[in-house]
């Protein structure tokens, strides 16, 4: 970019401060000029310099583009906050931290149906929701992340699973990772991870936690993804991914062992060969019965 | 700009959809269409171009360049997992100031010491080097060249430096950055096991119970080997880790017993765990009577300074390490003094402590192995140190089996597979052989098709005493009695002790033409005549050979940018311009009159062994039908690397040292590595333990077949004082080190912002209570002073490492603070390997 | 060239506060100048490798005298929060913290942050979760295991890259 | 960048000469016209004219009837977005 030009002092002034001259010429001249629909222009043009960061807990309907780019796109008809069957959608408006006249939802207070024919994206007259989603489960409003892990019940190995059950993507988009409880050392904790792969960021989740303030929050992506440099992926994903390994497995690998070992060249290593099993269950079941009786004491 | 183009239509698209909107008129097709671009990837396998961890990566390559890395999931030593240096492996190529011609020192058109660097062909350089280089040789003898290498050459650049100065030069004075990294370790292990290299393998740190650090930071330094041990420490029940440092490292956030003690009192520390087991008569017996000798050391060495120095001059026993044997009883009382009270007082580490460690070693029911890397091996006492620890292992038979296990860990890629396998040290010759030994030197001659007596003996009859270590060479250069000298793959201006006394004025000294091969300027290029731009990493085909033995290849990925060419390129091309009657005398031509006449290449590397494999454009591939490139191999019309390798191995399975053994050149290129000996296509594991080596006859149990008899020798040695010690003037210890971000000297690291943003300053790591002392604070600008020079810095009291009161920790990354300025050169008399840890020095106010 | 050095600014950047617009049209204004900033450094940078032929990464100093010192690393000090990455993330310290003291007898963070004095300081509070203990029951007391702010929280250091890198991703 | 999104309506029997007029003007593209004398135009920055006087100067075309502007985006160049992945990585929530 030519930085001896006015662009910076132009662009990073804005509508406020001394310098916004031609722009405020610019505005002005034209509406001077404009009919009715140049007015509603004008309108956009204003709003669409509004905010450009979103609250955390505005979600954009189904099939927004990049903030940025939807922002730019979206002519703040309402079109699909009219089409939106369960009204969740709302426009934002004036002095709400979202630009004016945007769709948006608030999952806490009311998530997003997830309605098939997902019908607040065809009348978008602009592709700022974009037209090409047809399956609702590809959409992506927001992600889902386990914000708090340390007021989840679920991690201090109480029963819950709550956001786990209302997912409509369930064990996909949130599955639970069991894992040892080690406080006990005899339970499992049972917490609910979510897999971005699969999240359409509905809010479902959100809607129910059984908190006072939920533990699971849908976010904007940008917000709650992080981004892993783009010179580098992560091996064992690229190799699930491909289907197999990128460059070729080693051939059978062989070692030098003595008697009764194997070794596993990508796993556990050395590994001793079982020699004959011992009975998987005592003899007498009772013993079982009286060892579970005494751990409950 | 691409992407702003690609806005532009975005918003244009915006503009006309928002317009038809407003109108309420249907424009066909002005949805904005999201493509997605998919990315044209040739993925293909690399080992790590740091640490000596050896993990293996997958680098992607599009349109000749390296786009993308990822740890590689099918490695078993990392297993798709890399830390953050691994992380941007794909950009250490790519700084801006990459060389890509020959800078030569000129004035009025000629080469002048004192001239500006100009471009130069790579005929010039060679020309003048040549010239230089023979001019040398024939004025001041073997010692008259040197070239120091590096534990990054890949094993056919080490070997072809090999073949280069030992047979070419006729000159022993070869040594690799590995003598100021892993000399104390290959000291040890010959003298205690009669080979090189550990007995274990990686696989310890999931069969271990208990984990002790000496003086070995894994948390920053070995990031993927914490990480395994991390997990056991976390996973399996009972393990618990010992942490031994002189300072509060990052390690320490695991320890179950963690020690800070006084330098170089680990000595004592070691013995004291020795004498706790003999006490305790914990020992086992059966073991040592079969297979364990007992020996002691001379004491009283000196620091390897130079023979002025008055303590070298008071030492009784001056650079002498030939071995005695004593009785079990004998070497039971020389660790008596070692009592519990006595070691807690001169180490500074609370009983308690010290018996909690002594008691993990001798509980027969725990699986211990041992680690350490520099704070051992650069240590003045280093041999010592490094056999006191196998002492205790060899005294419980906790050794050679899975999770028992004393383990040396590399700082880099190859020290192991070309620094010590290949031998590039002064004193050695490939696979455990050395010129000390006529029989060897006979052996390789043999091998390479030489006249006998081609190989300089370590005291020649003709050509006097020929060892040179990496230390003398800078003094000898210091004081004009070498002349020419070649560095390649490292950074040795940074890397070596007391720069302002040795190196410095070595380098810049009138009478001495210095070469430097590098990819980028560091601070050993400005510093040369001579600047050689270098092929690195994956722009040429290589091999590395890890800390657990394992040998990892790599083809050529992408092409060295504009005239770069690899270290073995210039090494080969460089022997075409040396006549070898310029360089052999007329005796030794006579024994092979059929070389007379020839240069040192047709001698060395067209020698109808290195030269015959064919090569053609096209055929390195992999399965996959990908082809690559070889440069080196294109240029000289065969496969250079894949000849160079075959008569390397011949040494490990024709020698008569046995033990070293590794698979055929086209294996490697098809896995993640084999750890050596390779027999019938089997890895070894274990060493010296039946069934896991093939070199233990089945009834033998263990055998330390290194040694004739097929006994380790438990090396008996006390605690000496280190050479300089903080006194009245200079009231604190100096301790130089690395961080995680940065390697080594930082010429690869710093040139990634991101690492560069991580830790962009060497700062003076320092106790609080010290820092006050002196009117300091964290942050505070301050000088650093030795008796050799200054530095300044900023304090930082309160950051990753935490001093005790009386030292201090600066790393040597940052070349703006060269804190190699204000080192000893003070090495192991036995190893001579530096020790960086351990110097005086004073803190003030800048 | 521009755009990397750029990005590296971005990362350290400001977001606007909610209700406070003025800040990020100031952000904005900021980022330009330093981009026009980077701009002139790069191309003065790239002047003097060109000139001295062989500048190491100590940039024109001779070996044999002393580099120049590096300034203390100065801080990036905005009004507001640095941008997180995620939610989880330890916020950044956007001000100071040099004469700040954490040790047994004094925590200076928590003059400002702590629960009694944030509001009169008008200071982020020390996080909720800051007051849960190990065994998860909630107390007004601040845990002792998030006692040393530093060990999460940092400081973000304003360096300039040494040398541009010419790495490109595949999409680039 | 500052872009504009424009509604042409020129008086009729004048499309021709607003169409000429408009396809020679500096920073203006016609995107569509639809033969009621209406015409979609964007106007960008053109070498040393600003969009903002390209937008008065259409106003004085001869044969235009009003130029309105609908759409108007106008922001930093090329430094907002660090060009991010365009898949997202999915290991926040997964794997080691």
């Amino acid at each position: 970019m030519p930085a001896g030009r006015s662009a910076p002092a132009k662009s990073s002034a804005d509508n406020r401060g001394g310098k916004t001259f031609n722009r405020r010429r610019l505005i002005t001249d034209a509406a001077r000029t404009a009919c009715g629909v140049a007015l509603f222009g004008l309108a956009v043009g204003l709003y669409s310099r509004q905010s450009r960061s979103l609250p955390a807990d505005a979600i954009r309907p189904p099939g927004a583009l990049r903030e940025k780019n939807f922002l730019a796109a979206c002519t703040r008809c309402g079109l699909c906050v009219r089409d939106c069957p369960y009204g969740i959608l709302k426009l934002a408006e004036l002095g709400e931290n979202v630009a004016t006249g945007t769709p948006y939802f608030t999952a806490r207070k009311g998530p997003c149906e997830m309605c098939t024919d997902i019908p607040c994206v065809p009348p978008c007259p602009t592709g700022a929701l974009d037209h090409a989603l047809t399956d609702i489960n590809k959409a992506r409003m927001g992600l889902a992340v386990l914000i708090d892990q340390e007021t989840c019940i679920a991690f201090k190995g109480l029963r819950c699973e709550v956001c786990f059950n209302a997912c409509p993507l369930l064990g996909k988009a949130i599955r639970i990772d069991y894992r040892p409880n080690a406080r006990t050392g005899k339970h499992a904790i049972f917490p609910p991870v979510v897999s971005s792969e699969y999240c359409t960021g509905c809010g479902l989740c959100e809607r129910v936690c059984i908190l006072e303030e939920a533990a699971i929050k849908v976010m904007p992506v940008r917000l709650a993804k992080g981004a892993l440099g783009r010179h580098y992926r992560h091996g064992w994903e690229q190799k699930q991914k491909a289907g197999g390994a990128l460059v070729t497995p080693d051939p059978e690998h062989k070692y030098n062992l003595p008697e009764g070992m194997d070794y596993e060249h990508a796993g556990r290593g050395l590994i001793p060969r079982e020699t004959a099993p011992d009975m998987p269950f005592p003899a007498n079941p009772l013993d079982t019965l009286s060892k579970g009786i005494g751990g409950a004491r | 700009m691409t992407y702003s183009a690609s806005r532009r239509d975005f918003l244009k698209t915006s503009a006309v959809a928002a317009t038809a909107s407003a109108a309420g008129i249907a424009v066909p097709g002005v949805l904005p269409a999201t493509a997605q671009q998919g990315d044209a990837i040739r993925w293909d396998k690399a080992p790590c171009r740091f640490c000596g961890t050896g993990c293996s990566v997958l680098l992607g390559v599009s349109n000749g360049r390296v786009v993308a890395t990822q740890g590689d999931p099918d490695s078993p030593v990392n297993r798709g997992l890399a830390c953050i240096k691994g992380y941007f492996l794909a950009k250490i190529m790519y700084g801006e100031d990459r060389l890509t011609k020959p800078l030569l020192r000129k004035k009025n058109g000629k080469y002048d010491k004192n001239g500006d660097f100009e471009e130069v062909s790579w005929d010039e350089a060679f020309d003048v080097m040549a010239e230089k280089w023979v001019a040398a040789r024939k004025a001041k003898g073997p010692k008259g060249v040197g070239m120091f290498g590096s534990g990054q050459w890949t094993i056919w650049e080490g070997y072809a430096a090999q073949k280069l100065l030992k047979a070419g030069f006729r000159s022993n004075s070869l040594e690799p950055n590995a003598r100021h990294c892993m000399a104390s370790a290959v000291g040890a292990f010959m003298r205690g096991f009669g080979i090189d290299e550990p007995m274990g393998c990686y696989d310890d740190l999931e069969h271990a119970d208990v984990f002790v650090l000496w003086g070995a930071n894994m948390a920053e330094m070995h990031p993927i080997l914490w990480s395994r041990l991390t997990n056991t420490r976390l996973t399996k029940k009972g393990s618990e880790v010992h942490v031994l440092s002189t300072f509060e490292n990052r390690n320490f956030e695991l320890a179950d017993n963690a020690m800070v003690f006084e330098p170089q009192t680990d000595l004592a520390i070691a013995n004291y765990i020795a004498n706790y087991i003999i006490q305790n008569k914990a020992y086992d017996k059966d073991f040592l009577d079969k297979h364990v000798n007992f020996t002691k050391t001379p004491t009283d060495i000196g620091y390897g300074l130079r023979a002025s120095d008055p303590r070298e001059k008071a030492a009784k026993n001056r650079g002498k390490g030939k071995l005695s044997k004593i009785s079990f009883e004998e070497y039971a009382k020389s660790v008596e003094p070692y009592t519990l009270e006595y070691t807690a007082k001169l180490t500074k580490v609370p009983a308690a402590q010290l018996e909690k460690l002594a008691k993990v070693y001798a509980d027969p029911k725990k699986k211990v192995s041992s680690y350490w890397t520099m704070g051992f091996n650069q240590h003045t006492r280093g041999v010592w140190v490094n056999g006191l620890v196998y002492n205790i292992h060899l005294l419980m038979g906790k050794i050679s089996e899975p999770g028992n296990s004393p383990f040396s860990l590399t700082g880099q890629p190859s020290a192991c597979g070309t620094a010590r396998e290949v031998g590039t040290f002064t004193h050695r010759l490939p696979a455990d052989l050395v010129v000390k030994k006529d029989a060897h030197c006979k052996f390789a001659e043999k091998i390479w098709k030489l006249p006998e007596g081609t190989v300089p003996r370590a005291n020649d009859k003709t050509l006097g005493k020929t060892l040179i270590h990496a230390v003398a060479m800078h003094r000898a250069l210091n004081d004009g009695k070498m002349n020419c000298f070649w560095v390649m793959c490292n950074n040795n201006m940074q890397a070596a002790a007391n720069m302002n006394d040795e190196s410095w004025p070595g380098w810049r000294n009138p009478d001495n033409f210095i070469t430097v091969s590098d990819p980028y300027p560091t601070i050993s290029a400005v510093a040369a005549d001579l600047i050689l731009p270098t092929a690195m990493w994956t722009e040429k085909e290589g091999a590395y050979g890890n800390a657990e033995r394992r040998t990892q290849f790599w083809r050529q990925q992408v092409s060295p940018p504009g005239e770069s060419r690899s270290d073995v390129w210039q090494i080969v091309e460089f022997s075409k311009r040396i006549k070898v009657e310029d360089v052999w005398p007329a005796d030794l031509l006579d024994k092979t009159p059929e070389y007379k006449g020839k240069t040192l290449y047709d001698i060395l590397y067209a020698n109808g062994q290195i030269d015959k494999f064919p090569y053609e454009k096209g055929m390195v591939k992999d399965d996959r039908g990908n082809v690559y490139e070889n440069q080196e191999s294109e240029d000289f019309g065969f496969y250079l690397q894949k000849g160079l390798y075959e008569e390397y191995r011949r040494f490990q399975y024709e020698g008569p040292k046995k033990g070293h053994e590794m698979a055929e050149f086209d294996v490697y290129h098809k896995n993640r590595g084999l750890r050596w000996p390779v027999i019938d296509g089997k890895e070894t594991l274990w060493r010296f333990r039946e069934g896991y080596d093939p070199h233990v006859a089945k009834g033998e149990g263990v055998k330390f077949y290194g040694k004739p008899d097929g006994r380790a020798n438990i090396i008996t040695a006390p605690y000496e004082p280190a050479a300089e010690m903080p006194d009245k003037e200079f009231d604190l210890w100096l301790c130089t080190g690395r961080v995680l971000e940065h390697w080594h000297s930082g010429s690869m690291t710093r040139r990634v912002q991101e690492l560069h943003r991580a830790v962009p300053d060497a700062v003076l790591f320092m106790n609080p209570k010290d820092a006050k002392k002196r009117k300091l604070r964290d942050g505070s600008k301050c000088k650093v002073a030795t008796r050799r020079g200054d530095l300044v810095t900023r304090v930082e009291t309160r950051g990753r490492n935490r001093p005790p009161e009386g030292l201090v920790f600066i790393a040597w990354f940052d070349a703006s603070r060269l804190v190699n300025k204000l080192t000893l050169d003070q090495t192991d008399p036995l190893s001579k390997e530096t020790d960086y840890k351990k110097c005086a020095c004073k803190v003030s106010k800048a | 060239m521009q755009n990397s050095a750029w990005r590296l600014r971005r990362a350290t950047g400001s977001i606007a506060s909610p209700g406070n617009r003025a800040v990020m049209m100031e952000e904005v204004m900021k980022k330009f100048l330093l981009i026009v900033l980077s701009v002139a450094f790069m191309s003065v940078d790239a002047g003097v490798i060109a000139r001295a032929e062989v500048a190491t990464l100590r940039g024109a100093n001779p070996l044999d005298a002393a580099a120049k010192q590096f300034d203390r690393r100065q801080q990036e000090t905005i009004d507001g929060n640095f941008k997180r990455s995620w939610k989880q993330q330890p916020p950044t310290i956007p001000h100071k913290i040099e004469k700040d003291e954490i040790n047994l007898q004094v925590n200076t963070c928590l003059r400002c942050h702590g629960a009694a004095n944030y509001k009169k300081e008008k200071a982020p509070k020390v996080g909720d979760s800051h007051f849960i203990a190990a065994d998860g029951t909630k107390s007004d007391k601040l845990d002792m295991r998030r006692y040393t702010c530093d060990q999460c929280h940092a400081p973000q250091q304003k360096v300039e890259p040494l040398i541009g890198n010419t790495f490109r991703t595949v999409k680039q | 960048m500052t872009i504009a999104g424009i509604l042409i309506h020129a008086y009729p029997g004048h499309a021709e000469t607003v169409r000429a007029m408009l396809v020679e003007t500096q920073g203006v593209e016609l995107h569509h016209e639809t033969g009621d004398g209406r015409f979609i135009i964007t106007v960008e920055d053109a070498g040393d004219t600003r969009c903002d006087d390209t937008v008065l100067a259409l106003q004085r075309i001869p044969g235009v009837a009003s130029a309105s502007l609908a759409y108007h985006n106008f922001e930093p160049e090329d430094i907002n977005t660090p060009a991010g992945p365009s898949a997202l990585p999915a290991h926040l929530t997964g794997g080691a």
